[in-house]
């Protein structure tokens, strides 16, 4: 199957029209040694043939019946109005709104995002979205750097280590020192903070909730920071905790970012997801990316407009704040439709949903045998639990129950020995939380 | 400035609100969490019903113009159609509903869309090995200028240089520059190919890798590619190719055959993936053999009969993103290239080019095309003279054409061409719409000439009228406030 | 007259026209059907590329205007909003891909929906049993009336008759003689409401049935419903309940306890099934013990832990469809009653009742409302005086509510009330939505007086100017061909 | 979960300002003694708990890996393109298009099925839409009897078996008779016609393909039911079968009436589906329900409007053609757009397709030893098959292997014991047909 308006005759006519004898004429600018005669795949097929193939592929992959796992991957419920929005096809098969006037649906609903990751995060601007979770902590370090003119950062050690692994990514080209600070995963250590903190960091990045589902209180520290002229930067796996903690704008924090997957993206085996990224006032012109800010039109109607373009690669080229381009806007718009949908109420029973599932099964956990969680951790939807039974063991428990849970620590963080990550969210059931259970305590 | 069509202003605390069902009160659910950490403060969010926010984002859509809608020949962009099996198929839930970390049992059939979608890859490109990590055109850049860096160190080079030609895509340098390296622009002759001179003086061994568009940005495919090619490899630099125009040689040339040791490719572009109003798309890299294990950790391998993510080198640069990759993206990709075939894909590019061909061949009888040569799946029309002889700026003859139904082209780059239009009509594109679009064209040109305030004014049969950017970026609102 | 916007114009047989791979060739795949009674000769079809179709149905659409688009006050059609969840359960494959002689054993999942389904609607409607079948409402009228036929040729008594109120939907009468009957015509009183006189006169052992609709189609509950229920009964004359405005008494009142002994239902009013531009729906039927044996045959039973589909009773009329029911219109039927809940449904009924009182107490102060009584989910105003003193017609003053974003009223039903509007608001729709609406019809009502003209050459601001609905009658061109 | 926009506050104001205390008022009209306080059904959900709700009740459906039966309903492929567009809120949220100006996307995609139907059946013109085939059926004999003025009529025997119940529900209350022409399954008995055709019939029913799959040759009858001014009505249950086969116009129907389910209906356990009827132009004025026609506004362009609605219940009332009101609209823009994506070339390779792969089992069962067919039958892509196998062994084999086929004929037509109809789409692929045959094998 292809896709082509052409009729034999029209493609002749075409021809003719531009003098050529035939479609081959018009590769004649490519030296005849660097051009093929085909590729070396298969042969087309027709729509039903794809769809049967595609069914049969699909087919080849297992459903977990409980997802009891997030570690930055959220399962959380997504309502039906979304899918319905986003496949409106003026929404979907749209570029980047370059053209304000024939384009203001995706200004409009980026907009609305970006008000919606301000209020959140407590920040003065958000811009219009990166591509993930740990690309927009590389962005937000690279913000720190060229503010503070400083090439060395502290990072807490309890940071998701996906993140961990793309910032040094990042830093190692361009020289960046990358300094650890040894937290303890369960609360902030900052008496040790006070130790550790040196003036010639750009930044320090903290995680909260971090990667071991703690929610840190380090409310003292930006203080500490901001007296040296660097800047706290708060990275965020769960944007949803936000919608019962306090924002990192009320932590002094000056820059946060993070994934917001969890705002009505499908789980998708890990992509496409949603990078935030959103700061103080005084940053806002070093932000990356796209930012759509409201204007007038001549009618003097208010509009929307991609602004403050001259941050921007097609600009500035080698001078801009970011080389992103495309970057994840049909995902911001998603968020945009489920952070409309759900409004105020609906976060917050969501967010307290959340706290609540994932404090039953903490509870119903704690009172196992063979099994320990740490006694008033802080979390949101989830925490640690300590057993000394064998992982393979837990692991084909699970896998046979068709749940997936149990993210061993120790995978990232030796010592952490026996140590998993569990979560549960609004979209585990009464039910599914029951059954999880009884499958630990078959473990027993 | 209050604008009354934002949904927060729609907030009326509705009976309807959204809601999930709490089993205890809210101080039992929160009290393991010290209170100074909570924060339940009624924030700037609406609280409306369902049906008005469907009305609100389906009043948006239809401010949005797709292509779907009309035609939409956004030069250097590619915005072919979107098919809808791919979209289909794309929501299958047994596609759609796995956490990156299920086991590997479990995501087979994920698993072998990645892989075979890689080799296909790997195939069309003429690369050796292909990371389908990168979420977009420009981190594909940042991707492979990583992994070159990494390769100069591994071999103690020292090479702090990247060469761009003067016509190339602003992502080139800015990538550059976020990969550690310095850049140097290389100019474009007269007839807007690489200026050879210039490239021969600044190709020297501190030049890590030249990154050529080819076709180039004016829609030139480089002549003396061969001479480039030859005096970038025997400095050994690194000759990148960036895919944002593969659609032009697709089926028909493979940039592994002609000397480029990294590319990128753009799978929301050349490969029919919608690009949703600025993403997400994805941006494979494919290298050559020598620079294959720099590449990111993670890649997705096939053996005895099983599929599997695993962290392959230790030279490799490390990850550069959270998870391997924008999956469903590489899935839409993956079916298209199955469902077009051999054939299918080779007359896509042969069609690109016709189509690119027919309209400037239509254009030219009226409008100076930028280049003299034989222009490839994409062309540039100055109009220099027009702006200055009509007193019309280039973007009162862009917002001028959306008046008349279609997306306006590229305004104003590459930026080697004062005041120039970028077109680019895809192969999905019908003779009709071609003709119908070069008649409006001249249409507006009459209209330039005649009654310049047509374009000053325009647009006008738009859902708004011309936007104030200037207005937009002097202090800039980014976002709403309850009280302005 | 040739519209070059059909898709039939299209037709420039591409290259990429839709195609199932052959292996054998036409004439070898063929040859076991005798020559004379096949026909391969070229037909008026298009051979266009998926694009120009995707593009043709979508220019298409924005032409339409559904309650997504915005305030749709139709009366006696209740167009509520339709919820999205509904719409994504019932794209189910598990509920989408059973053929109807699908084992028993298979459809468990389908044949609960409909089961539970069918007894929700019991007790909703207070009725002893139900059918699925009915396709719409019509549908129901006309299985119903069948079941009343069969009931009285049961006791071999013979009643060709049955009464309608003037005030009734033209299905009504329409049904009754398609079931057979002769229809005899019951006045309304100057206050709208059955003429009890009328109807004892009329009310004869000769009569099978009085179709009635409470509330009726000006919008009032019949207030001497008791004395027609005796009336009725008294002469064992079948009491009807057309349920198109069962909206207004959802979870209020139950047509069962109030003396009806048969009803249908319109899924795709009162129950937020789409409607579609014109179904489908679902029409079921619900009657008193006594008729319940008289019903199709082919009703869902659960037995046992099974539920299934069996043939009833020896009395049935029969089948009046091919399968059962319209499944995936129950479906979302069904969604929607359990989402709701008895809280939800009797709310619905409650805000009906509040939106169209509002409204009504709104426009009362420049119109004049047909009915003096308390108006329940929609009311009916009369512009008769505005038409003749301003020399407009009803449909001037429609047209020009289509100038303003709004779809209009129905007009000129019922038929006994000259030159009306009959406006339902429903409950989906926002206390500020009534009030602009009201305003728009307060300004309309000041152009007629002032600009007439505005009204006469309304609608300005659709998508087409007002069609000429006599020149489509005249000589009636009901499909393109070729040549004109 | 529910749906309304306002806030108590509003809803205050809003019984302010009718002069009523409280939302209980409104209900006053109504008799004290026939109100209820609630309704005896569940309390309502969240959209989490529907959505898991319901897919535990899908998940109690279990799926055939392969449909080998159609019998009226058919299992053939639907394109992608289908859902996306009547998935537009336009179409789908929008009532029948009474105010033509605000309706002109559903006019004109009807206007183009009646235009397609029209084509298809080789007739003058097409309703809107009907419900079903069986309805459509009813429809047509009433305009027959309606035209001539008779009231008894033909019907031969093997149209489809629930078509004639549906007939007989339709008839018997208007007092007219049928008689039942015992024509022959696999070819059409012209002599015996002849024989039974009677002046005082309104009109013969004939069913071609007939429901054992045998395309009928009865193109000399047409003349001799003229003859007697009575009417020649083709139920087709499987309106595919006209890209291949002489249209019913060619034939001399009048009116041709069925189902269309095939063009891009869901099978949906057998509704909503899409009855169409289309007939000559001295019966248009007689057609049942809604039709779509051509004119002009008043800026002169063609539009589309409701039409002749003279005929219809809502102005004729008792005396109108149909009581139709709602019809099938949105299933009539599905095969609208089926045909408009699929085309010439798609229609036609769809039909051979379907005989292609019915013919390959056809001569792939023949060869089985248990199994008979019918010597050189006629058929589309529904074929009879022998056998004198239990069909309770059958029945359970197939099922055992996730194959619905076999439909016992024996069912509705008691002396054709051992007989069974089997069908084969464009949607059934190679591997699915080469595993029936197996299956079948291991019957022997
Ligand atoms: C020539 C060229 N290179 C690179 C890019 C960047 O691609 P992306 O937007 O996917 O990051 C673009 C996108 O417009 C481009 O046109
Ligand atoms: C009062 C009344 N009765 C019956 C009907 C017929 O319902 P349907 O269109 O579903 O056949 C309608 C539809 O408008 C109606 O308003």
């Amino acid at each position: 199957m292809t896709y082509f308006p052409h009729s034999e005759k029209e493609i002749n006519e075409m021809l003719e029209k531009i003098g050529k004898s035939s479609l081959e004429d018009l590769v004649l600018p490519i030296p005849e040694k660097f051009r093929i005669k085909e590729i070396d795949i298969e042969n087309g097929k027709t729509e039903v043939e794809v769809v049967n193939l595609f069914s049969k592929i699909a087919k080849k992959n297992k459903e977990y019946k409980s997802i009891f796992l997030g570690a930055g991957a959220y399962n959380h419920f997504i309502p039906a109005v979304i899918d319905e929005i986003v496949g409106r096809q003026e929404f979907y098969t749209a570029y980047t709104p370059y053209q304000a006037e024939v384009s203001q649906g995706t200004l409009q609903a980026i907009f609305e995002y970006q008000t919606y990751i301000a209020t959140l995060t407590g920040m003065d601007a958000s811009n219009a979205s990166l591509y993930d979770g740990a690309t927009s902590l590389c962005e937000a370090v690279i913000m720190a750097i060229n503010h503070t003119k400083k090439n060395k950062i502290l990072v807490d050690r309890f940071i998701h280590p996906e993140y961990m692994k793309v910032l040094k990514t990042y830093m190692n080209p361009i020289g960046v020192e990358i300094v650890i600070f040894e937290n303890n995963p369960f609360y902030f250590d900052i008496d040790k903070f006070k130790k550790e903190w040196k003036s010639d960091f750009a930044c320090f990045v903290v995680a909260s909730p971090n990667f071991f589902g703690t929610i840190y209180d380090f409310s003292e520290i930006s203080n500490i920071i901001h007296n040296d002229k660097s800047l706290l930067i708060q990275s965020i796996t769960e944007i949803l905790s936000l919608t019962i903690l306090k924002s990192p704008g009320k932590l002094g924090v000056d820059i946060a970012c993070g994934e917001s997957q969890s705002l009505g993206i499908p789980l998708s085996f890990g992509g496409p997801y949603l990078g935030f990224i959103a700061c103080k006032k005084d940053l806002m012109r070093k932000l990356p990316g796209r930012l759509v800010g409201q204007t007038k039109d001549r009618d003097n109607n208010i509009v929307y407009v991609l602004t403050l373009t001259a941050r921007e690669q097609h600009i500035r080229r080698e001078l801009a704040s970011s080389n992103i381009c495309s970057n994840h806007g049909l995902c911001a718009t998603r968020a945009s439709i489920y952070l409309s949908l759900l409004g105020k109420t609906g976060l917050k029973t969501c967010g307290l949903k959340n706290i609540e599932n994932s404090k039953y099964l903490y509870n119903n956990i704690k009172k196992l045998n063979k099994f320990r969680v740490i006694e008033n951790q802080a979390f949101f939807n989830e925490f640690v639990v300590i057993t000394d039974i064998k992982y393979d063991k837990i692991k084909e428990k699970l896998e046979d129950n068709d749940i997936l849970s149990f993210y061993p620590m120790e995978k990232d963080f030796k010592e952490y020995k026996n140590h998993y990550l569990v979560t549960v969210t609004e979209n585990n059931s009464k039910e599914e939380i029951e059954n999880f259970i009884k499958v630990l305590k078959e473990l027993e | 400035m209050k604008d009354m069509n934002l949904i927060f202003e729609k907030n009326n605390n509705t009976i309807s609100s959204y809601k999930f069902n709490l089993t205890k009160n809210e101080k039992e659910i929160i009290d393991h969490i010290p209170q100074n950490l909570i924060d339940l403060e009624e924030k700037v969010l609406p609280d409306v019903s369902e049906i008005e926010v469907v009305r609100h984002f389906i009043r948006l859509s239809n401010k949005n113009y797709g292509v779907d809608t009309g035609f939409y020949p956004l030069g250097s962009c590619t915005m072919k159609y979107n098919p809808k099996v791919n979209e289909k198929i794309a929501k299958n839930e047994l596609f759609l509903n796995f956490h990156p970390y299920s086991d590997n049992k479990r995501v087979q059939g994920i698993l072998e869309v990645m892989y075979n979608c890689k080799e296909d890859l790997k195939k069309i490109t003429g690369m050796d090995e292909i990371t389908l990590s990168p979420c977009a055109g420009a981190h594909g850049e940042l991707t492979a200028l990583f992994v070159i860096n990494a390769y100069f160190k591994h071999k103690k080079e020292n090479r702090p240089y990247i060469l761009v030609p003067d016509s190339s895509h602003g992502t080139n340098p800015a990538s550059a520059s976020m990969a550690g390296f310095k850049v140097i622009t290389v100019k474009s002759d007269s007839n807007g190919f690489v200026d050879l001179n210039d490239l021969r003086a600044k190709a020297t061994e501190e030049v890590a890798c030249f990154m050529l568009t080819n076709p180039n940005t004016l829609g030139l495919y480089e002549k003396n590619i061969e001479e480039i090619v030859k005096i970038c490899h025997s400095k050994d630099i690194q000759l990148y190719y960036d895919g944002a125009n593969l659609n032009a040689i697709l089926g028909i040339s493979r940039p592994g055959d002609t000397g480029f040791n990294a590319v990128h490719l753009n799978l929301h572009k050349s490969f029919s993936t919608p690009h949703g109003g600025g993403g997400p798309g994805a941006g494979p890299v494919g290298v050559k053999k020598h620079l294959s294990e720099f590449l990111p950790n993670e890649n997705v391998y096939f053996e005895n009969d099983t599929f599997y993510l695993k962290e392959n080198s230790k030279f490799s640069i490390g990850k550069v993103r959270e998870f391997y990759c924008n999956f469903s993206v590489v899935l839409k990709a993956y079916i298209y290239i199955k469902t077009l075939g051999k054939d299918g894909l080779r007359k896509s590019g042969l069609l690109a080019l016709l189509n690119a061909n027919y309209l400037a061949t239509l254009l030219k009888e009226k409008f100076s095309l930028a280049t003299k040569d034989h222009i490839m799946h994409e062309f540039v029309i100055s109009l220099d003279k027009e702006c200055h002889d009509y007193g019309i700026t280039i973007m009162d003859f862009a917002k001028r054409i959306l008046d008349y139904g279609y997306h306006a082209p590229t305004v104003s780059f590459p930026l080697i061409v004062h005041n120039c239009l970028m077109i680019e009509p895809t192969e999905t594109e019908s003779k009709n719409i071609l003709e119908e679009f070069a008649s409006v064209m001249k249409n507006i040109l009459e209209e330039a000439k005649n009654s310049p305030d047509l374009l000053k004014n325009a647009p006008q049969n738009t859902p708004i009228k011309r936007a104030d950017e200037v207005m937009a970026a002097r202090q800039p609102i980014l976002k709403y406030t309850e009280n302005f």
